[in-house]
């Protein structure tokens, strides 16, 4: 890109004023971890330039308080596991009901959430989850490429560690309960990505 | 794009193929149409409508000349000179010609636009970039071929009253006003083929990507492919037809090939290759 | 009836009364014209906000007319802002002093035809609201405008000619800014005092004056050129027949000269008029005037004469028939009518009779001009409507929406001057002067040295006497 | 690719429209069109998904296009339980190539005007009513009918849905199943049927040399036009190209793409036949021990000159077709719409089938069709007679319960028909129809069936000669709206309701046609077992049946020719020509075909009429004037459009605009030509005589700008499509 990395540290300082002034102390803390993680998680993909900026995010309600936490982090499941759409589609895709209930039959039955599920899939619906990760609908972002550029085809890269290339985008979604957006999804923020990664510059890949 | 590929890119983009740029493409999409075959029945066109998301603008502003038939089928009648004039009847028939983005390489319409929401793809494409077009419609004034279709209205509020609109491809987008938009040889349907090939680790096959209009001609009289590509069908159409890229008068062997590009002396280079209606005399 | 160009015996004092007396408090005829004016804009302003909430569709624009009057308009604001900087700039270049008394409302209509062509290509865009993109400007996702596209010098070449045509503008009212303060009082002594920035006119001040003046006046006659270049460069760059022509530039300037100077005349018709400068725009100025417009006139029609010649015996047969479309198609009767109040009424300059008949003048002028904006129109209507492809052929005829904006924007000017000369003298009153003095010292020194003993202001001095020499 | 069979029903009970939204607006930035806000869109997760149900990802199923009677199969795309896209099924008759009535019919099944629950007649108007009133009302009315009071009045019907439909009849005790197609080949199949023994025989466009057609616009609406397509591209113009010569009033599609385009006086097509034999016997010594004496004998009284003077066609054009037909051997020659159209439609017919015989194409490009094992799954052939029986029928009080599917006789019947009155007589009607047109309109009882891409079924393409294939029809995507029902299961709850024996047990259609495909002989299933079977007909959309050679008898009938409609004080010729676009009226509600531009006009979104240059003159018009269109039976008025492609004692209108209901898009724009028709029927078929009806024009004075796509007509002299002469073309890229 034309604008050297020099601004582009200027840069980053400069996107605390994109938030709101109120928030702009809570940007910086935030900005702070953020950098923190993306250090770790530098540590954990090889040969990857995590993209830099950050959103501070409002809480989104949710059918369900799905705790990310309590299955990535403590039972240590794989990212793909329910999102498993991510690594064949453009789409990661929310787990189908059925997928829940292939645990939650047996695991944890009495918690209430989990009664709230099994309401749903007795009633034959799944729930209508409210996104939260979005972008225009002119951008078509595709799971599976940056999944095979960062995980697949990416000689060192662990599959299990696959959490720390979702932090990309995601944020650390391991330490949450319902998932909340930590990076601003901007065009910048993807551009600057791109170059760093020296993934494609073509506006077509994303635009059509 | 930006400020880099302008600066370098862009040169190298414009080379003609005896400069060799066109290997520094990774494909170079292009088409053999054969008016022999073609029979003008149209269905290119409403596939186009279908697989594009394209609106239907209703009977005023489509006589206004609003209408946004990305593929458009045209129609003329013999010439005087043919033998038009003095005879009663049309005696042999109409000429139809197909019309869609030619995918100029040397793109009339991409050095004016002022924003670059038209340039020229690593795949050898004309691309126009919806979100980043500001309507300056420069571009559609500069192209000989008048190939390029403007959102005068938000045409997307009237046509697809539900649920019409279910129909509509998620694959690309829907446009609003104040937009230019043109054939991009379904790119969607381009992207998604080397999305598949990438999955089974192989390099896109001839015959992976059909475009919507070449697809469903009965006559198979559109053939999309690879100029790149030496095994692909279209490319040995253009060498059999001894039509070449990059140039703005063909030096053919045979004189009488059929083959040949749409005002391909004006030096706009374009990616699609017309054969000649036949007659019998 | 007026022989000389101003009369040197005028005094003075009487020059800063005339002056001074048009910015006096407005009578009802200017505040009716102004609101004639407001009405107008507010007809366009209507029909923008539509275009904006609906789209491009209403304003008939179609496929294959992507651009129609708001760029033939545009190119005729930008021809006519061409006037003042001939007048000052050129004009004062090779020292034709009797521009002196014109020049000031001449750039006055620089400064507002171009605020005025500003605005047409916004008004076009089918996405107003991301104009800011043709900007180059340092942005997160690291785009940038297409440097090779001649809309993005479009933006450079005008913001800058219009920066520095206000500035020429600004620097050259100094002086009677000072003499306004001296004489204004309450709010308009408050914004003389600040705009006049403190000028005594003491040698010091009056010494890098002339030097910045002149500087200023260098600097805007290429810049003059060259943003009309570069507004031909729309049509030359492009390769659709009757754009792509090679003697655009200069053909585009020439028109641009031509208009403005017609512009010229109603206007100091019009001031002469309502001001009664029968003292400074006298009728030799007006024949001046008359005259180098006659020039350019002819020079105009040459270059029209050469670009169908060039046409017709050229090669390109497209280019050629798009040429007997103009001359016979159904844009004939414009294309005709451009003709003839382009080359044929300038004629009426060549008569000493009709150039002192200011009425005459003032309805040629207005025709002229009218003639002009049928030119760009008949560039770049024709050329959409008959191009390369038959199967797009097509006529269209503008819509209610594309007429109301540009006669809006003829009202934008108006109010714009209208404000201007009551705000600030639209006869430079200092150079005026000059002009005065110099004219007198030309005829007898006697006179001259009376005026150098007045104006020297120094009484004691002794009658300089012949006797004795 | 495609599901395996009982899965494909979860799949559509249980993947809603799920997963990603639909493509939604772009390339605008208007803060009204994009949110961003977090949580302000939602995405709904599938239930229990298909593994090969992944969002972003479209699926294909083959299925088969209804929008014409053709039966096409198609591969539709499908993403997110959305059916987006249909093209040609590379492996069925039509190939990969799908017209533009396929391309569109995606519209008639999304369309905004569909019926989405039954209607009931209350107090003169149709009121949406639940299915249970609506069987309620079938019982007290239809039920008790008495023996043969009943009868269906349908479009071209095969597969299970017409054996179906024939038992339900059966139960009824009526014979009385009218299957009516407004552009049919009714007249051709009678004259095949006459002398080659064989109704539907196989035309091998790829085989002949030279194909002579009295107005068959097989490229456009003839039979089976993208099959015909697909022949006339691969074999007949490619390598050593074949000659097409079009003899008709006006310039259909197939006209368009003539080598030698010829007007003749609408009528005496079979006159024109007759002087080519002439010329052929007398000039080019062909052989005509092939015909019969009687025919010899005819023909030698038509001279050269006595059929200019009839036909109005050059006599040197005769001979330079005679020549051709002589050189490029085997030829074959056809008749269609604007031959058969007339009183003496037959005799067209019979002197063009002359041709045939004397140029020795039957055997060579006209083969006989193959017997096949599932006739009763064959399909029934459509044809006019058929709704002048109905009407009659109708009018006599024939009937108490007549039941409407998949036809339109109300919109389509002339005037002199008045085929509403005569339907009104009819106590009870039934229509089982996906819109509201003019037949639904009229009926007392609405029964909304699904569209093609929603529901089961299996059809029988009315022209496979060569092969025998019965094509699936499976569901694309969930029903749009749940009150609708397939047309199968509605019938299978009829019979099931009448108590007929053998369907108790059937608990859906869906289920009726497993055990039907199960009980399929087994050389049809090839040694597949019943699932097996079943999911390999699924994926491929059809189900190939073996054949067995049919074979053609020669016995030619009489050629002798007269008896034109007479002009009178109406002296030109209305020709209500056929379209791809608008096809018999039933596409007039899709915009996407109401916007595409007729082929050879251009005009789009309305009617038209087309002058000749000279008659244009004559009238003093110019184009875009309207004209009033005036027959003894009512008059039409439209605009202009004037071209050398009609002939000039011929005015064209086409078909299929001019409706006074069947929904936003059709409703009031353009006139139907239908409508004007005069009474008159081919003596011979007793088929409705559509071009036989003589019109005058007058002007109105009033014009408008011809809503027509497209500036000049001619190239100006760009090198846009040049022609160059077929000796060069074989000569470069011969075979």
């Amino acid at each position: 890109m034309f604008v050297s990395n020099k601004f582009l540290s200027k840069r980053r300082v400069n996107s605390v004023g994109q938030g709101k002034v109120s928030q702009s102390l809570a940007v910086f803390f935030s900005l702070l971890a953020s950098m923190f993680i993306v250090a770790a998680a530098q540590a954990e993909v090889p040969n990857a330039k995590p993209p830099t900026g950050t959103h501070s995010g409002e809480d989104v309600p949710q059918p369900i308080e799905f705790p990310h936490d309590v299955h990535v982090d403590v039972n240590g499941i794989n990212c793909m596991y329910c999102h498993t759409y991510a690594r064949r589609s453009k789409v990661a895709g929310i787990p189908p009901t059925s997928k829940c209930m292939g645990c939650h039959s047996i695991v944890a039955t009495d918690k209430p959430r989990i009664k709230k599920l099994t309401e749903y899939w007795e009633k034959n619906e799944p729930p209508q989850w409210n996104k939260v990760h979005d972008v225009p609908d002119f951008v078509h972002f595709t799971h599976e490429k940056h999944l095979q550029r960062f995980v697949f085809k990416n000689e060192g890269m662990d599959v299990a560690n696959v959490s720390e290339v979702c932090a990309f985008c995601h944020g650390d979604v391991k330490k949450m309960t319902v998932a909340e957006k930590v990076k601003p999804l901007n065009m910048g923020f993807c551009v600057r990505c791109h170059e760093q990664n020296d993934g494609p510059s073509d506006c077509w890949k994303c635009h059509k | 794009m930006s400020l880099k590929n302008i600066l370098e890119n862009w040169s190298h983009y414009r080379q003609t193929i005896e400069d060799g740029g066109h290997y520094e493409y990774e494909h170079m999409w292009g088409m053999a149409i054969d008016l022999n075959k073609c029979t003008g029945c149209n269905a290119c066109s409403v596939a186009c409508y279908a697989e594009n998301n394209l609106p239907t603008v209703g009977k005023d502003r489509m006589r206004k000349g609003q209408g946004m038939h990305w593929l458009r089928m045209e129609r003329y009648w013999d010439e005087p000179e043919m033998g038009g004039e003095e005879k009663e009847y049309q005696e042999r028939g109409g000429s139809f010609l197909p019309m869609m983005c030619q995918q100029c390489n040397a793109a009339t319409c991409e050095p004016v636009c002022p924003v670059a929401a038209t340039y020229h793809t690593p795949d050898g494409l004309n691309a126009q970039v919806y979100n980043r077009c500001i309507g300056s419609r420069y571009c559609s004034n500069n192209c000989p071929y008048r190939l390029r279709y403007f959102n005068f209205y938000s045409y997307y509020e009237e046509s697809w009253p539900e649920p019409l609109n279910m129909q509509l491809n998620p694959d690309l987008s829907v446009r609003d006003k104040g937009v230019m938009e043109k054939c991009t040889f379904c790119i969607q349907r381009i992207r998604t083929g080397k999305d598949k090939a990438s999955r089974e680790d192989r390099t896109v096959q001839d015959g992976d990507i059909v475009t919507a209009c070449a697809q469903t001609c009965p006559t198979e009289a559109i053939v999309f492919g690879d100029l790149l590509d030496q095994k692909s069908q279209v490319t040995k159409l253009w060498k059999a037809q001894q039509v070449e890229l990059g140039k703005t008068k063909q030096d053919k062997a045979n004189t009488e090939l059929r083959g040949y590009r749409v005002l391909e002396g004006l030096n706009t280079d374009p990616c699609v290759m017309y054969m000649d209606r036949v007659r019998e005399a | 009836m007026q022989t000389k160009d101003i009369n040197e015996n005028i005094a003075w004092a009487k020059i800063n009364e005339d002056v001074l007396r048009s910015m006096e408090n407005p009578r009802m005829g200017y505040w009716v014209a102004l609101a004639c004016c407001i009405a107008m804009i507010s007809v366009a302003v209507v029909a923008e906000i539509y275009q904006y909430q609906v789209g491009m569709g209403p304003s008939n624009l179609n496929w294959p007319h992507m651009w129609d009057l708001y760029i033939a308009t545009f190119v005729f604001w930008i021809g006519m802002s061409h006037s003042g900087t001939l007048l000052s700039a050129i004009l004062h270049i090779i020292q034709a002093d009797w521009r002196k008394p014109i020049y000031r409302f001449a750039e006055a209509m620089t400064t507002f035809s171009l605020m005025t062509a500003g605005l047409f290509p916004i008004i076009h865009l089918g996405r107003v609201w991301n104009m800011y993109w043709v900007l180059p400007y340092v942005s997160d996702r690291g785009i940038w405008p297409n440097f090779r596209s001649p809309l993005v010098w479009d933006a450079f070449a005008i913001t800058t000619y219009l920066t520095s045509s206000a500035l020429f503008l600004f620097i050259g009212m100094i002086p009677d800014l000072a003499i306004c303060r001296d004489n204004a009082r309450g709010w308009r002594q408050k914004l003389y005092t600040v705009l006049s920035m403190g000028w005594q006119g003491d040698d010091r001040q009056w010494r890098h004056f002339r030097k910045i003046y002149l500087l200023m006046a260098c600097f805007l006659i290429p810049l003059a050129v060259s943003v009309h270049s570069i507004v031909s460069a729309d049509f030359a760059m492009s390769i659709m027949p009757g754009w792509h022509v090679t003697t655009f530039p200069p053909y585009f300037v020439a028109g641009a000269l031509y208009s403005g100077c017609a512009a010229i005349i109603t206007l100091f018709i019009l001031l002469r008029y309502f001001f009664r400068f029968d003292e400074y725009m006298t009728i030799p100025i007006m024949e001046k005037t008359c005259k180098l417009t006659f020039a350019i006139a002819m020079v105009w029609t040459y270059l029209n004469i050469i670009e169908f010649a060039a046409t017709w015996y050229g090669h390109d047969m497209v280019a050629k028939e798009l040429l007997i479309n103009k001359f016979i198609g159904p844009h004939a009767p414009f294309f005709w009518a451009m003709l003839f109040l382009g080359s044929v009424l300038p004629f009426t300059l060549a008569f000493e009779k009709l150039r002192r008949h200011l009425p005459t003048m003032f309805v040629v002028s207005l025709f002229l001009n009218l003639g002009m904006w049928l030119e760009r129109w008949m560039i770049v209507t024709p050329t959409l409507s008959y191009s390369y492809q038959p199967f797009a052929w097509d006529v269209m005829w503008p819509s209610m929406v594309q007429w109301s904006i540009v006669f809006g924007s003829f009202g934008w000017f108006g109010m714009l001057f209208l404000i201007f000369v009551k705000v600030f003298p639209s006869v430079s009153m200092y150079e005026v002067k000059e002009m005065v003095f110099h004219r007198r010292h030309y005829h007898s020194d006697e006179v001259a040295n009376k005026l150098h003993r007045r104006a020297s202001d120094d009484q004691s001095g002794a009658e300089p006497t012949r006797e004795g020499a | 690719m495609s599901g395996s069979d009982i899965n494909r029903r979860d799949f559509l009970k249980f993947m809603g429209l799920g997963g990603v939204g639909a493509a939604t607006l772009s390339g605008c930035d208007m803060p009204t069109t994009v949110t961003l806000e977090e949580g302000k869109e939602k995405v709904v997760a599938y239930l229990a998904p298909e593994e090969y149900a992944i969002p972003g990802i479209g699926v294909t199923f083959a299925s088969t296009c209804q929008q014409c009677p053709s039966g096409c199969g198609v591969h539709g795309r499908v993403r997110e339980g959305r059916v987006l896209k249909l093209e040609g099924n590379p492996e069925a008759m039509n190939g990969k190539g799908l017209c533009q009535m396929g391309q569109a019919s995606l519209q008639g099944h999304y369309n905004p005007d569909r019926i989405t629950q039954p209607m009931a007649r209350k107090g003169g108007s149709l009121v949406p009513v639940s299915w249970e009133d609506a069987w309620e009302l079938m019982r007290e009315k239809a039920s008790g009918t008495a023996q043969g009071r009943s009868a269906w009045f349908t479009g071209t019907v095969s597969g299970h849905q017409s054996v179906l439909l024939a038992a339900l009849n059966k139960a009824w005790g009526s014979k009385d199943h009218y299957v009516y197609e407004a552009i049919n080949n009714a007249v051709g199949e009678s004259v095949n049927e006459a002398v080659l023994g064989d109704a539907a025989p196989a035309y091998r466009l790829d085989k002949a040399k030279a194909i002579l057609s009295f107005g068959a616009d097989f490229l456009g609406t003839w039979m089976s036009p993208v099959h015909f397509s697909r022949e006339y591209a691969a074999k007949f113009r490619g390598g050593d190209r074949g000659v097409l010569i079009q003899v008709e009033p006006k310039m259909t599609l197939t006209g368009a793409n003539a080598d030698l385009w010829v007007a003749a006086r609408p009528g005496t097509e079979g006159v024109v036949a007759l002087g080519i034999a002439n010329v052929l016997l007398s000039k080019n010594q062909v052989d005509g021990k092939r015909l019969p004496q009687a025919a010899l004998d005819v023909i030698s009284q038509y001279s050269v000159n006595k059929v200019t003077e009839i036909t109005g066609v050059a006599g040197d054009t005769l001979v330079r077709i005679a020549e051709y037909l002589k050189e490029r051997s085997p030829s074959l020659v056809l008749s269609g719409d604007s031959a058969h159209g007339h009183v003496n439609g037959y005799q067209n017919a019979m002197a063009a089938m002359m041709l045939n015989v004397l140029l020795g194409n039957v055997g060579k490009t006209i083969e006989a069709s193959n017997s096949v094992v599932f006739g009763e799954l064959k399909a029934k052939r459509g044809n006019s007679k058929a709704m002048l029986d109905f009407a009659s029928a109708a009018d006599a009080g024939k009937y108490d319960v007549v039941f409407f599917m998949g036809a339109n006789p109300v919109y389509t019947a002339p005037t002199h028909l008045a085929m509403a009155e005569k339907i009104a007589k009819v106590p009870f009607k039934v229509a089982l129809s996906m819109f509201v047109d003019e037949t639904t309109m009229s009926a007392d009882l609405v029964l909304p069936v699904q569209s093609p891409y929603e529901e089961w079924g299996t059809s029988v393409a009315p022209y496979q000669p060569k092969e025998a294939a019965i094509s699936m029809s499976q569901p694309l995507m969930k029903p749009l709206s749940a009150e609708t029902k397939s047309l199968g299961d509605i019938l299978l709850s009829m019979l099931k309701y009448h108590g007929v024996k053998g369907y108790e047990g059937y608990e859906d259609y869906y289920a009726y046609l497993r055990s039907e495909l199960d009980n399929m002989p087994a050389s049809v299933k090839a040694g597949k077992d019943g699932d097996a079977f079943w999911s390999s007909a699924v994926q491929k959309g059809f189900i190939k049946a073996p054949t067995k050679p049919g074979s053609l008898n020669i016995n030619l009938g009489d050629v002798k020719q007269g008896g034109y409609q007479a002009g009178g004080d109406y002296p030109m010729h209305l020709v209500p020509a056929s379209n791809q676009t608008m096809y018999d009226g039933r596409n007039a509600n899709l915009p996407w075909l109401q916007e595409a531009p007729d082929q050879i006009t251009k005009i789009f979104w309305d009617s038209w009429v087309e002058l000749h240059p000279k008659t244009a003159a004559k009238l003093g018009v110019k184009e875009g004037d309207f004209v009033r269109v005036e027959s003894d039976q009512g008059a039409i008025e439209a605009q202009v459009y004037i071209y050398k492609g009609v002939h000039v004692d011929a005015v064209a209108v086409p078909m299929g605009r001019g409706h006074e209901g069947y929904g936003r898009y059709a409703k009031g724009n353009g006139v139907n030509p239908l409508k004007i028709l005069s009474p008159a029927v081919d003596k011979k078929s007793g088929e409705l005589a559509t071009h036989a009806t003589r019109v005058r024009i007058s002007k109105t004075g009033r014009s408008e700008e011809l809503p027509r796509l497209g500036g000049s007509e001619v190239q100006v002299g760009r090198r846009l499509v040049s022609t160059v002469s077929a000796d060069v073309f074989r000569r470069t890229e011969g075979a």
